[in-house]
């Protein structure tokens, strides 16, 4: 067992991925300076060379472009967003062309891009660099979406998608856990396509919680407080929002009959609409109270910390959300805890 | 002094494009071709002339207008016919249709029919091609409107700022749907390009697929050389309508005398001799294409399915 | 009564935008070519100015941009996009900015821009010209998102949205539904915010329906052909996406206890998404069986018209989900109906 | 000859400006301020130079960098200082912050933190000016970085094929956070901008705000009378890091010397009698915005739902 923060995985897996293959090159506005995208490409351009580790001009959706060609002909690409709003510049060339190079070409191409982009909460940041858009990407049959909520996960689903994969990947990046320290057992790194497996990361009988990115670790917060008052929750972390395991999502309301959703994004047309459909459509009769979902509000992002304070989950309206959904409990006493972002910001885990 | 033998490939090709294009307006009315066709007839000698000049090796990527090029580069003719049928042995399987061909054996990358989206996807070809030592061309072909769409500006600026043997060609034939250039540009196309410092070239013309073949070879030469990019236009003129398999003059956006004047200087109008020697033979590949396709089985659940990820 | 085209409600709506506010401008690739956009801005040039009625050149981000800042300093712009799937190129504009831009100011400006985007099969479209991108648009706040499934619809909404509505807007047309004539009752016009309302198209007993755009019109189809079998379904138009009437949804499926959503888009983390999240969130237990969703195949779009075929519902599948959800009818026999868009370009109508 | 008047007004001006973020750097440690800020300190002269040839009725948008911008253009200081606390009497009840600035009273339209985005917004408000003759001048400031963006070439050629009475104001300060221009860009910016047929001027001294009103004031007057796109780029420095309170000659980007060269030719750093005089009573003024900044109530449930549509 090692403890390795989540932008020590990022800056490994970068590593390896150039490392293990001559054709890997990483492209991202200021991928080579001494910041190195939040310390995850720090002195791999001098180690690497500045040709494989570029820093690149403003234009996102040309770079896409460059990125798809440069797949199409050899190379596999890395392409880095310090935020995902700016992404929005490039769906062209992720929804119409990387997206549907292969399927629509018959089978020709492969498109090994892997996009990484960062998403959430950090301080301030406002409406438009905060989006978090998992949602808008799993729509869209030919990606696929991963947003890993630890180091283990970063270490072995890029392991397997920089590797042994060859199709376009996005993989959104929680700011506020790049401080975060895991416990990584490399012994049981998952590979090939279980890396990218749903699983469960907490056993319990009376709520179940899907999750993504952090609201993975908020919900392993807020179980293990509610724990010590008999309130047994299940956490699945969802991980990749295009290959979601139905059935682990199934078994698990099945036997805890009460499903609460925690995603990074807003509620309608997000992850936890999908969650709700899987089960709609396989097994409703097994929910014996209405679903609760927690997401941000449904307004642009706002700027002050008041306002983001309301506006993101904290763990406070999280765990009454948890004992009001298993209908137990009503003198659980509730914490004070009105700051997703000022906890992350102190702790550093491990997590 | 172009050779004898140069001026009846060339055109041989040229020809075998227009007859191809043209059986397809013949068989339009069927309702067998169930995908919307952007023919290139007047625009073949573009197609003939650039890819005389590349081999297989070279990459070239295109648009929804380019069964010209497709077959221009070598393309399977019966895989491109069974496409446009819709059949499962068509270059992509049935999946692509007319806007979308590709034939990776010889070089001919995929075509968008979303504008300018393959511009930056050749630059990023030329950057693998330059980072692996390939020794290759990559050359893209779009419309004089594509130049307008944004992503042609951050490629051209990436393209001139890394010194990728990309080479970009403009088929300029004076509109984008509709609309005419002056409409739509405040610029000139070749200004423009040179002020990425990318060497240029414009040629008048676009029906001489001589002319076409000497200057692209010229340029081809250059670029497989320096390793730099370079900008191509070549003026040109589509004869029928933007879509689809008519004629277009009713919709007063311009003449049918302009489109005349241009077919005055066509040598596949012109040169009639030839068309009569080099006509039958290929008719009869024309038609044995389309035998094929009609052969051929339609795709099912199993294609549906397949290439996803 | 009348009889008016879907086409012809379309021209008549930006007709009178035109006619109605001196600031109404146009703005679409060939808006003022003899085709005029489908039909729908024919004369339009001619008549208002050619500044009114506005060609373009080929730059979706910049012309929405262009639109946004015209809203902001008094033009109402209505941007026309013949393919939906060229709007990705301004999803920058249309996601952090325009939609964003009354919020992150603190309500200092609206944005009164209409945006039409043609949707859907017509045929051999291929993927990167068939996309209906409700629920990537729905997902975001400060958009409004219609879908409009016939000519009272257009007129209706279009008339509230364009005259007294102030916010970004866009409308999902679809191109199978240009030709069809639908009857118009213009003393039944909703007006006001009622406009937008989603509506029960045919009351019913056993099976609620939830539809978009032309997939109303296809449970009105399948509904009339199971009513003679002794199926009551229940029809739901959507109409918004954005301004889902949950009560009417769950009142619905109160009733029944069966539901299906209809939609032309792709079913992950899409319209069936979100209702049953409205449905998991509010009364899962009225759910009497699973839910089932019918959309586009979780593929990109074929070419192929024998592809198509198996890509997009069509009315015997419709019809025999139906069937099965209603857990009646075992020998109701299947209608032989493989393509959708065979029988809408050779119907007319009224509908 | 320029008039002490002017000198000392723009002077006043810039130096409120630069004392305001060296106030928030001095701040910052606090938390108070939970807002990125992107300072313009060393990049004053130009905001204040071309503001004083704009009235409130002429319309300015701006990027995430423009405390300098904002200011100049009139808007008011507890309203700035309120909303980078995050108050409610913030100029956008705090749910703007730093990077998005607004003052629609005084033509302040509003600045986007997604580079290049207010662009295309610019020649759109000229657009309506136009068409509903407003007699009005719209104005954009961007960076060097933005002129990358494939929505500048959109919107450049949009502007000129219209002649739009639009100002494209290119603020170079020769970094995109650490990057180098020679590492982003094939083109000369000026001459890149001319090939879409728009007038264009540089000004070299960036820090000479009367030179800077000077060009500008015969550029504003002229887009005017001509009712014509201009393009005007104006070299300028940055003093501090490219987000946060700092410096970072650390980074080993770019030099201490470089930026100390630019400070010598800086009134604000030269002219330290003009400093010592001005400096008190903005000094007050600054506190007091602090004061009020400090008072403001935080925003809460009412303004998180408010404004959403
Ligand atoms: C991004 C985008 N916008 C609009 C369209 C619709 N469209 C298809 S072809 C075309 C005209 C393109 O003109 P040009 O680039 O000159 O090529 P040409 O058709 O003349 O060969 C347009 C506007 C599209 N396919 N993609
Ligand atoms: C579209 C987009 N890409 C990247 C960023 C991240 N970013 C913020 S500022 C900046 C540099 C912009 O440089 P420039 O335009 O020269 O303006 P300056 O900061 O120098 O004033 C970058 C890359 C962004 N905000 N938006
Ligand atoms: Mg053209
Ligand atoms: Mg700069």
């Amino acid at each position: 067992m090692e403890i390795i923060s989540y932008r020590e995985a990022l800056r490994e897996s970068m590593e390896s991925a150039l490392a293990n293959n001559d054709n890997t090159i990483i492209f991202g506005q200021g991928a080579d300076d001494y910041k190195g995208i939040f310390g995850t490409t720090i002195g791999l351009a001098e180690k690497y060379g500045k040709h494989r580790v570029q820093d690149t001009p403003l234009c996102e959706e040309g770079m896409t472009g460059i990125c798809v060609g440069a797949a199409l002909n050899g190379i596999k690409p890395i392409h880095i967003h310090i935020r995902a709003d700016f992404v929005f510049l490039a769906l062209n060339q992720i929804l119409n062309m990387a997206a549907k190079y292969k399927y629509m070409f018959g089978g020709h191409y492969d498109v090994p891009i892997f996009i990484r982009a960062v998403i959430g909460r950090s301080w301030g940041q406002g409406a438009q660099h905060s989006q978090s858009p998992q949602a808008l990407f799993s729509h869209f049959p030919g990606l696929k979406v991963i947003m890993p909520s630890n180091s283990q996960s970063i270490i072995e689903s890029y392991q397997y998608l920089l590797n042994e994969y060859s199709g376009p990947v996005i993989s959104l990046e929680h700011r506020l856990m790049y401080d975060l320290n895991f416990d990584v057992d490399r012994d049981q790194i998952r590979t090939g396509k279980d890396a990218l497996a749903s699983y469960i990361v907490r056993e319990g009988k009376d709520v179940t919680i899907v999750a993504t990115s952090i609201m993975v670790l908020e919900a392993v917060r807020a179980a293990k407080y509610l724990a010590e008052y008999g309130i047994d929750c299940e956490i699945i972390d969802l991980h990749s929002t295009t290959d979601i395991e139905h059935s682990l999502i199934i078994e698990s309301v099945k036997k805890t009959g009460k499903l609460l959703v925690a995603d990074t994004s807003w509620v309608s047309f997000g992850v936890a609409a999908e969650i709700s459909r899987i089960i709609c459509e396989n097994a409703p009769q097994y929910l014996t109270a209405p679903v609760v979902n927690v997401g941000m509000v449904p307004t642009p992002c706002p700027t002050a910390k008041s306002l983001e304070d309301l506006y993101y989950p904290n763990l406070e309206s999280l765990i009454s959300k948890i004992i009001n959904l298993s209908g137990s409990g009503k003198n659980i006493p509730i914490p004070d805890e009105k700051s997703m972002a000022d906890v992350y910001k102190k702790f550093k885990g491990p997590f | 002094m172009t050779s004898p033998n140069l001026y009846t490939k060339l055109f041989e090709q040229a020809l075998k494009i227009r007859l191809v294009e043209e059986e397809i307006i013949h068989r339009y009315p069927t309702d067998k071709i169930q995908s919307p066709v952007h023919l290139s007839i007047g625009q073949e000698a573009v197609a003939v002339g650039i890819c005389n000049a590349l081999t297989d090796k070279d990459n070239l990527f295109a648009t929804y207008r380019s069964h010209a090029f497709y077959l221009a580069k070598g393309g399977d003719l019966n895989a491109m016919m069974a496409e446009l049928y819709g059949r499962v042995d068509g270059c992509c399987h049935g999946k692509g249709g007319s806007m979308h061909l590709a034939a990776p054996e010889v070089g001919f990358m995929g075509t968008s029919a979303v504008v300018a989206s393959s511009i930056s996807n050749a630059a990023g070809a030329a950057l693998a091609a330059k980072l692996l030592n390939k020794n290759q061309l990559n050359v893209v072909i779009f419309g004089d409107g594509a130049t307008e769409e944004g992503v042609y500006h951050e490629t051209l600026n990436y393209a001139a700022l890394h010194q990728l043997p990309v080479i970009f060609v403009c088929e300029n034939n004076e509109y984008a749907v509709h609309s005419e250039l002056k409409d739509r540009q405040s610029y000139s196309i070749l200004e423009h390009a040179q002020s990425y410092g990318i060497a240029t070239q414009k040629i008048e013309k676009g029906y001489d697929f001589i002319e076409i073949d000497k200057e692209f070879s010229k340029i081809a030469d250059t670029v497989r050389t320096t390793g730099k990019p370079y900008f191509v236009e070549i003026m040109t003129c589509r004869y029928k309508e933007h879509v689809g398999p008519g004629e277009d003059f009713c919709g007063g956006y311009r003449t049918e005398d302009a489109v005349n004047h241009w077919k005055s200087l066509d040598p596949i109008c012109t040169d009639t001799q030839m068309v009569e020697r080099l006509s039958p033979a290929i008719m009869q590949e024309i038609l044995a294409s389309i035998e094929f396709a009609e052969n051929s089985p339609f795709p099912g659940l199993e294609e549906l399915y397949q290439h996803v990820i």
